[in-house]
């Protein structure tokens, strides 16, 4: 069989949460065997096109990376470069026009409102904060499943929600995180880095997102809503295989049905939470699974309440 | 309203002013110390990227938090020496080199920090400054906390602005500086070396802006992060003319500026908050800045030799 | 150490010096892949081949110049009238804004492209106008003015993608709504992504050195540049010929969004430029301040730029050497046309 | 002469060259114990050049320069200030934004050190104050003092270090004829406390008095030597032109129509610049109005008025009418030719051609641009003409004007003026710095264009230059002007009384 050349490309260093987990899950598959991967991080949107039809006429066979800011010229790029396959982080849809370019995103609300009825559990203040980089549809979505989580143990639970203009400046997320305890959450939403921080120098409880941080805060970070990107990739590359790569929708593989999401484990927190929270949780999880619960997808911009 | 006056009452929010302040004490001291000798850094933003890594890397290879602020303060020494040498003796234009120094040191940063860490997924992590609860001290009511629980490298930055203000105006030193970036010939003139003052206060001033940048790794935070300056060096060069080249003045700058900063996180919370866009709040403090210059336009005394070379022997 | 002024450079020296700063430059670059593990001898050649070594690879590095020659003759207009103008981010921002506003389906086929374009230049004059006339008026310093105004529209940029301008069909990202077909530049070759606008600023480059060197502005421009208080005496409406070097600096940086915006992406997003405005500085003093010199240099620093993201791809090493090889290049490049005109003498 | 033990300085055939320009050819000369020394010659014959070799700023191609018996380090004006040589020069070297104090300690303390105290270093400033009649405060910011204030403060710095020999580059160029004397007083003292003096001048007269020995450059080569007592100034300036000069004679004027008026005119104080107070003043064609005074007195505010920099505040002025509007164009339009008081500063820009300099205040004109386009071809045959009828020393109409020296510059500012046949010409201190050639040149011109028809105002602090030329003199003093004397009518005492602002009191 022959090897597939897949291509990352990255509008931010590798590091950045949600870049990781398609890093950690190429990286994966490299290692897996069949599958070579390069990538290029920290590409500018201006660039991202240019990068793309670099990479197409260096002969990869698989593009993955993220279009969000740069979909019009992108999709146009995958258009003319019909040998070459896309899987593409985009809010937009598949396009039939274009049947090489399947897009995925991380709908991981499943697991976010899992984590929520954690955090409405863990909250004594019932005053929650969140702190985000800015209000898109890939960070409202994950709050405000959170949000409604939160809400099924704590009806009366009160969010403070701020974006600090910026996806890297843990010091200034930090700084909004202290704002936060100041004004009464002792339950923190880490969407970015630095908020853990605050909350561990604060004494207050953390709820993770997207990675599992809980090894650097132990007696911090009680839960975290994990996205896995490996069954996105292998569906891809599975399908790549097969001969059946189409446009396609690869955002139901970031559901936890899939696999594509999940809850950290408890960890360093095991039997510090609720009974009836994990109770809850387990009872949501097994009715997400088996279909007979939906998490809503919820991508307005949450506003402090 | 009312929300407001909580807020500005409240001892955390002053503590948070004075941490967000500190990292912009020391490098607005760089840049007031480079200005003052003639010499626009524009190299900042990148000399605070390169002392933010190296400062974190040293730590994190096994360095005492000191030993990495010093290693900081030698990078950015280093890079002062770069814009330094071209701005200096060689006369080329110092916007030019600001921003290749600038490009030149946040890039090597983030290629140093990809080669040593090329496999990481999640930045690692290392233990930072944690504040001095100075007993007795940290006791007094509010002062207390505000001055007291702050990291040591918050005390340094405030020692720094303090001995940068002596230095400039109570020293043949600082007068020696001060007259290069007033009047090059008048230094020549008695027996001084222009190109060595004015080399020597870029390199300094360019390793307290470096410092400023580990303070944001080692202090503020625990892990260097690519783009986690954001426009901190910028702002330094405003805070500069804000106050009016005066150390002193420049500090209280400082303070203002986080403080607004600091409330605008938390008026995010209040009614209005809910009203405005966020981004409003953002800007509030650059508006202010702005607003604030216009206030003070009429008393500022720029160094009149500021971004002018000095070719000796040439009229 | 002195510096002596060479009355007539010899040729040799006004072309063996720059060759110079080049070669050291790729013997940065061969250092840089040797540090990271890579063949060093390939670099040379995988950065010429990114380049210009195909035909989209050399019309992608006229792509990434066409911004930068609007900026870069944005900020040689001011700066040679001493008008320090840093903010040529934020009067790029203006113009894509109005690229947009005008180029959404408010005007028709013939009209919308000459009227947003004018458009435009009014409003990156107008972002720049603000400073210029603190400066005119209260003496205020508008280094620091125009920069800070960077960050001011950046956030208004952002608000008005979250906020009014916010595309409904967008999904919610933050950008704005596409330019109508009849809005866009047309690509001058089909298939690739080269656009008008890329005509249009070597145009804008023409007209601007006609104006410096053949009008009675350009003359007034430089006076007021030069020696204030003599051309005020010379009888020079001084501000008024600030105002309009204003004007026209901030009209071509607002055009530099403009085509951005009407000839490649088609809708505003808040990373519309990677810091085109601030390289735009770098651009116009590496021409030494010429219009003409704009376009080259405008050119050399984006076939550095994107010959050596592309070596950096093709070789495996980190990405950002791109930016540390543009910034070695541009030093030794300024340091190499200084010593054409002066000879460096060790006492 | 005198035992060679008492030499204090020996410069030895000094040679410098500016690329194909030989600034200093082969230069001796020597200097003794208590003795004032003047260096004579035209506009860049090389003199400073000499003193700044002399000084450290510049390195001499060949030579080499004796301090008491010491070689002296060459390009090092560290070294120079420990041999005990001060430099006043010629453009003043201040800190305008520090203080008096400050700008004499700077340098004379380690700068590792904490530096001695302030109280100390002001005592030695007052007294050394006190000893050579150097009144200034130590306080004030230099920024704000008149321009004999800052020589002071120049001179007190090389006193403060102990120089035993003070180099002085033009020092009464700027000054005020009080200012000057009160200069020489302090040399006096300074001779007296064994200091040696190596002085550089264009006013003989002022050479005539001080110095002991004369030696005259000229192109850069020593053309002469000469005991002060056995020559005359017209012998000087013989030997530094190399021929005769011309003194312009001035025949009486007949004077016409009243072509400007100012009616009681009042300005705004600038700052420590008085502005007008009430003055009436007719400009007739065909006549010289001299205004003397004590520099700082108003006459910048009359010159601003009539360049049409400010508008009078109160009274009126009138040209066939009164002024609509004002501006330094409409002036210009008007036919009014002004000639700078500071041509660096204000009269020209440095690095602009002589032909972009030629139609600085013209360039507007139908001549020189159609449709807001220059037409260069036109304002280099204007600069041409300039060159070739002012006599303008230069290497042609391409060449940067910073090139130029000050009497070819000032030459080419007339030229540009007077080409276009102004009614009216405003000439503030017209032939400041220049060497005595070039004096006689500027004078000249003015009087064939009073001959021709216009109205002359020229302001001077040199109370000759205004009785030699002036067919009417009025006087300043703090804003009053007083009513015009005609040529010949006062003695230069009386007219001196005026200045120091005794009539105006029975006049007002
Ligand atoms: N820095 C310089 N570079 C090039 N040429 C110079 C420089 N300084 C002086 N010269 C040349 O040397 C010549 C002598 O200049 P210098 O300043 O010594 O004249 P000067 O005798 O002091 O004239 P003045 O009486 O006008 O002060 C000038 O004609 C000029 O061409
Ligand atoms: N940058 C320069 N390059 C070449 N020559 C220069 C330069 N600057 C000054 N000079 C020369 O030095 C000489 C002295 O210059 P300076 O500035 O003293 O003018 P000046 O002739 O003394 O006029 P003024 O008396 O009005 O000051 C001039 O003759 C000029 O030719
Ligand atoms: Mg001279
Ligand atoms: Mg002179």
């Amino acid at each position: 069989q022959e090897t597939i050349k897949i291509a990352g490309i990255y509008t931010v260093p590798v590091e950045q949460q949600w870049v990781s987990r398609i890093h950690i899950a190429a990286e994966a598959a490299k290692a897996a065997g069949g599958v070579d991967y390069t990538y290029t991080e920290n590409v500018a949107n201006t660039d991202y096109p240019r990068v793309m039809r670099e990479y197409c006429e260096s002969g990869v066979n698989l593009i993955v990376g993220e279009i969000f800011g740069a979909e019009a010229e992108a999709r146009e790029v995958c258009a003319e470069y019909p040998d070459v396959k896309f899987l593409l982080g985009s809010s937009f849809m598949p396009d039939e026009a274009v049947p090489n370019l399947a897009v995925f995103d991380n709908y991981i609300q499943d697991a976010s409102y899992l984590s929520g009825i954690i955090a409405g559990a863990m909250t004594q203040t019932g005053s929650i904060g969140m702190v985000g980089g800015f209000p898109i549809p890939e960070v409202n979505r994950l709050m405000n499943a959170f949000m409604a989580g939160a809400r099924e143990t704590r009806p009366d639970a009160k969010f403070q929600v701020s974006f600090i203009g910026s996806w890297f400046d843990p010091p200034k997320a930090k700084e909004t995180a202290f704002a936060m305890i100041d004004g009464g959450a002792d339950l923190l939403y880490a969407e970015r880095f630095g908020v853990s921080d605050a909350a561990k120098e604060k004494g207050a409880l953390a709820i993770g997102n997207v990675i599992d941080t809980q090894a650097d805060y132990p007696d911090t970070v009680v839960a975290s809503a994990l996205w896995h990107f490996e069954p996105t990739l292998n569906a891809a590359l599975e399908a790549i295989r097969a001969g059946s790569f189409k446009a396609d929708n690869y955002g139901v593989y970031s559901f936890m049905k899939a696999g594509g999401c999940s809850l950290a484990p408890l960890g360093t927190f095991e039997g510090k939470v609720p009974e009836a929270a994990m109770k809850l949780v387990a009872e949501k999880e097994a009715a997400i699974k088996d279909g007979s619960f939906t998490v809503a997808i919820d991508d307005t911009e949450p506003k402090s309440s | 309203m009312s929300d407001l006056f909580d807020i500005l009452l409240s001892v955390s929010f002053w503590a948070a002013a004075i941490r967000i302040a500190s990292p912009l004490i020391f490098a607005t001291m760089g840049e007031l110390i480079c200005e003052r000798a003639g010499v626009l850094n524009l190299g900042i933003e990148g000399i605070m990227v390169i002392g933010a890594f190296a400062g974190w890397m040293a730590v994190y290879l096994g360095a005492p938090l000191w030993l990495g602020v010093t290693a900081a303060m030698a990078a950015g020494m280093l890079f002062g020496l770069l814009h330094a040498t071209l701005t200096v003796p060689f006369g080329l234009s110092q916007h030019v080199v600001g921003l290749g120094v600038t490009m030149l040191a946040t890039s090597t940063s983030y290629f140093a920090y990809r080669l040593a860490l090329p496999e990481v997924t999640s930045p690692p992590k290392i233990t930072p400054f944690a504040p001095m609860d100075l007993p007795v001290l940290s006791d007094i009511p509010f002062f207390g906390p505000v001055l007291f629980q702050q990291t040591a490298l918050t005390w340094a930055a405030l020692i720094c602005a303090g001995l940068v203000g002596f230095v400039l105006f109570r020293t043949p030193l600082g007068l020696a500086v001060r007259a290069a970036g007033e009047n090059p010939a008048a230094v020549e003139a008695q027996g001084l070396s222009v190109t060595g003052l004015r080399m020597g206060a870029v390199i300094v001033g360019s390793g307290l802006m470096a410092v400023g940048g580990s303070f944001l790794t080692l202090s503020a935070f625990s892990s260097f992060f690519f783009e986690m300056v954001n426009g901190r060096g910028w702002i330094c060069i405003a805070l500069v003319v804000f106050g009016a080249w005066r150390p002193g003045k420049a500090v209280l700058g400082a303070l203002l500026f986080a403080a607004f900063d600091a409330l605008q996180i938390r008026l995010q919370q209040t009614p209005l908050g809910a009203h405005l866009p966020y981004q409003a709040f953002l800007m509030a403090p650059y508006l202010l800045s702005i607003l604030a210059l216009i206030l003070m336009s009429r008393r500022a005394e720029v160094p009149a030799a500021l971004m002018v070379p000095y070719r000796k022997g040439e009229r | 150490m002195r510096l002596d002024p060479i009355a007539a450079p010899s040729l040799r020296r006004q072309i063996g010096l720059p060759a110079l700063a080049l070669l050291a430059t790729i013997a940065v670059a061969m250092m840089l892949a040797l540090i990271a593990g890579a063949n060093p001898l390939a670099t040379l050649g995988l950065i010429a081949k990114g380049a210009v070594g195909s035909k989209f690879a050399a019309l992608e590095t006229l792509n990434r110049a066409t911004p930068l020659i609007f900026t870069g003759l944005a900020v040689a207009v001011a700066f040679r009238a001493k008008l320090w103008n840093i903010g040529a981010e934020a009067q790029l921002y203006a113009g894509a804004i109005v690229a947009v506003l005008l180029g959404t389906g408010v005007l028709g086929a013939p009209l919308v492209l000459p009227v947003s374009a004018l458009a435009a230049m009014l409003a990156g004059a107008l972002v720049l106008l603000g400073p210029v006339m603190l400066k005119t008026r209260l003496g205020v310093d508008e280094v620091v003015t125009t920069l800070l105004l960077n960050f001011v529209m950046l956030l208004f940029v952002s608000y008005l993608l979250e906020g009014p301008m916010k595309d409904p069909m967008g999904m919610g990202w933050p950008k704005s709504a596409a330019l109508v077909k009849e809005a866009r530049l047309p690509r001058i070759v089909d298939g690739l992504r080269l656009h008008w606008g890329f005509a249009l600023a070597l145009i804008a480059a023409v007209a601007v050195w006609v104006i410096q060197t053949r009008s009675t502005l350009g003359f007034e421009m430089r006076a007021v540049g030069q020696n204030r208080e003599a051309a005020r005496f010379a009888g020079m409406p001084v501000n008024v010929v600030l105002v309009k070097t204003a004007l026209l600096s901030g009209g071509l940086a607002a055009l530099a969004g403009w085509s951005e915006v009407a000839g490649l992406k088609g809708h505003l997003s808040s990373d519309l430029s990677p810091g085109f405005g601030y390289t735009g500085i770098i651009v116009a003093m590496l021409a030494l301040l010429h219009p003409l010199g704009v376009v080259l240099s405008a050119l050399f620093v984006a076939a550095i730029f994107v010959g050596s993201d592309s070596m950096s791809r093709a070789a495996g090493v980190p990405t950002y050497i791109a930016d540390m090889l543009l910034a070695t290049a541009l030093l030794f490049m300024v340091l190499a046309l200084m010593l054409t005109r002066y000879r460096v003498v060790w006492k | 002469m005198t035992d060679p033990r008492d030499v204090v300085m020996r410069l030895d055939r000094i040679t410098k060259r500016f690329g194909a320009l030989t600034a200093n050819d082969a230069i001796s000369l020597t200097l003794r114990r208590g003795e004032v020394v003047a260096l004579l010659g035209e506009n860049g014959a090389g003199k400073t050049t000499l003193m700044n070799i002399l000084f450290g700023h510049y390195v001499a191609d060949d030579g080499r320069v004796e301090v008491f018996g010491q070689p002296l380090s060459p390009g090092n004006p560290r070294a120079a200030l420990a041999a005990g040589v001060g430099m006043v020069h010629q453009h003043f070297t201040l800190a305008d934004n520090l203080t008096v104090l400050d700008n004499i300690r700077l340098g004379t303390e380690s700068l590792l050190s904490r530096g001695a105290s302030r109280a100390a270093a002001r005592a030695r400033v007052d007294r050394l104050s006190r000893d050579f009649g150097l009144a200034v405060h130590p306080d004030a910011r230099v920024g704000s003092l008149t321009v004999g204030e800052r020589q002071r403060v120049e001179i007190l710095k090389a006193l403060y270090r102990d120089a035993r020999i003070l180099i002085l580059d033009e020092p009464t160029a700027v000054l005020t004829p009080q200012e000057a004397e009160a200069l020489f007083a302090t040399l006096r003292r300074a001779i007296a406390q064994g200091l040696s003096i190596l002085f550089i001048s264009h006013k003989l007269h002022e050479v005539m008095a001080i110095a002991d020995r004369c030696v005259v450059l000229r192109h850069g080569k020593v053309v002469g030597e000469v005991t002060t007592a056995e020559t005359s100034g017209a012998a000087l300036a013989a030997m530094m032109v190399g021929g005769e000069i011309a003194l312009p004679e001035a025949r009486p004027a007949t004077a016409g129509k009243v072509l400007m008026r100012l009616d009681g005119v009042t300005t705004p104080d600038k700052g420590a610049a008085p502005g007008l107070k009430r003055v009436t003043l007719d400009l007739r064609a065909g006549e010289i109005v001299g205004l003397a005074g004590v520099s700082g007195n108003g006459q910048a505010a009359l010159a601003d008025l009539i360049s049409g920099l400010i508008l009078p505040g109160s009274g009126s002025v009138t040209m066939d009418g009164p002024l609509a509007r004002w501006s330094p164009r409409e002036a210009i339009r008007q036919g009014i030719a002004r000639i700078p008081e500071d041509r660096h500063k204000t009269g020209t820009i440095a690095d602009f051609t002589l032909t972009e300099n030629a139609v600085l205040e013209g360039y507007w004109q139908p001549g020189f641009s159609k449709a807001g386009l220059m037409d260069w071809r036109a304002a280099e045959g204007f600069a041409q003409g300039i060159i070739a009828a002012y006599d303008v020393r230069c290497p042609g109409p391409g060449a940067r004007i910073r090139l130029l020296s000050g009497g070819n510059m000032q030459k080419l500012i007339l030229g540009r003026v007077l080409e276009p046949g102004p009614k009216i010409i405003l000439a503030n201190q017209p032939v400041r710095g220049l060497d005595v050639g070039a004096i006689a040149y500027v004078q000249s011109r003015l009087i064939a264009a009073r001959d021709g028809g216009a109205a002359v105002l020229l302001i001077s602090e040199d109370l000759d230059e205004i009785m030699g030329l002036a067919d009417v003199i009025h006087v300043m003093s703090e804003g009053r002007l007083s009513p015009g004397f005609p040529r010949g009518s006062k003695t230069a005492a009386e007219l001196g009384l005026w200045m120091a602002g005794q009539g105006f009191d029975h006049a007002a």
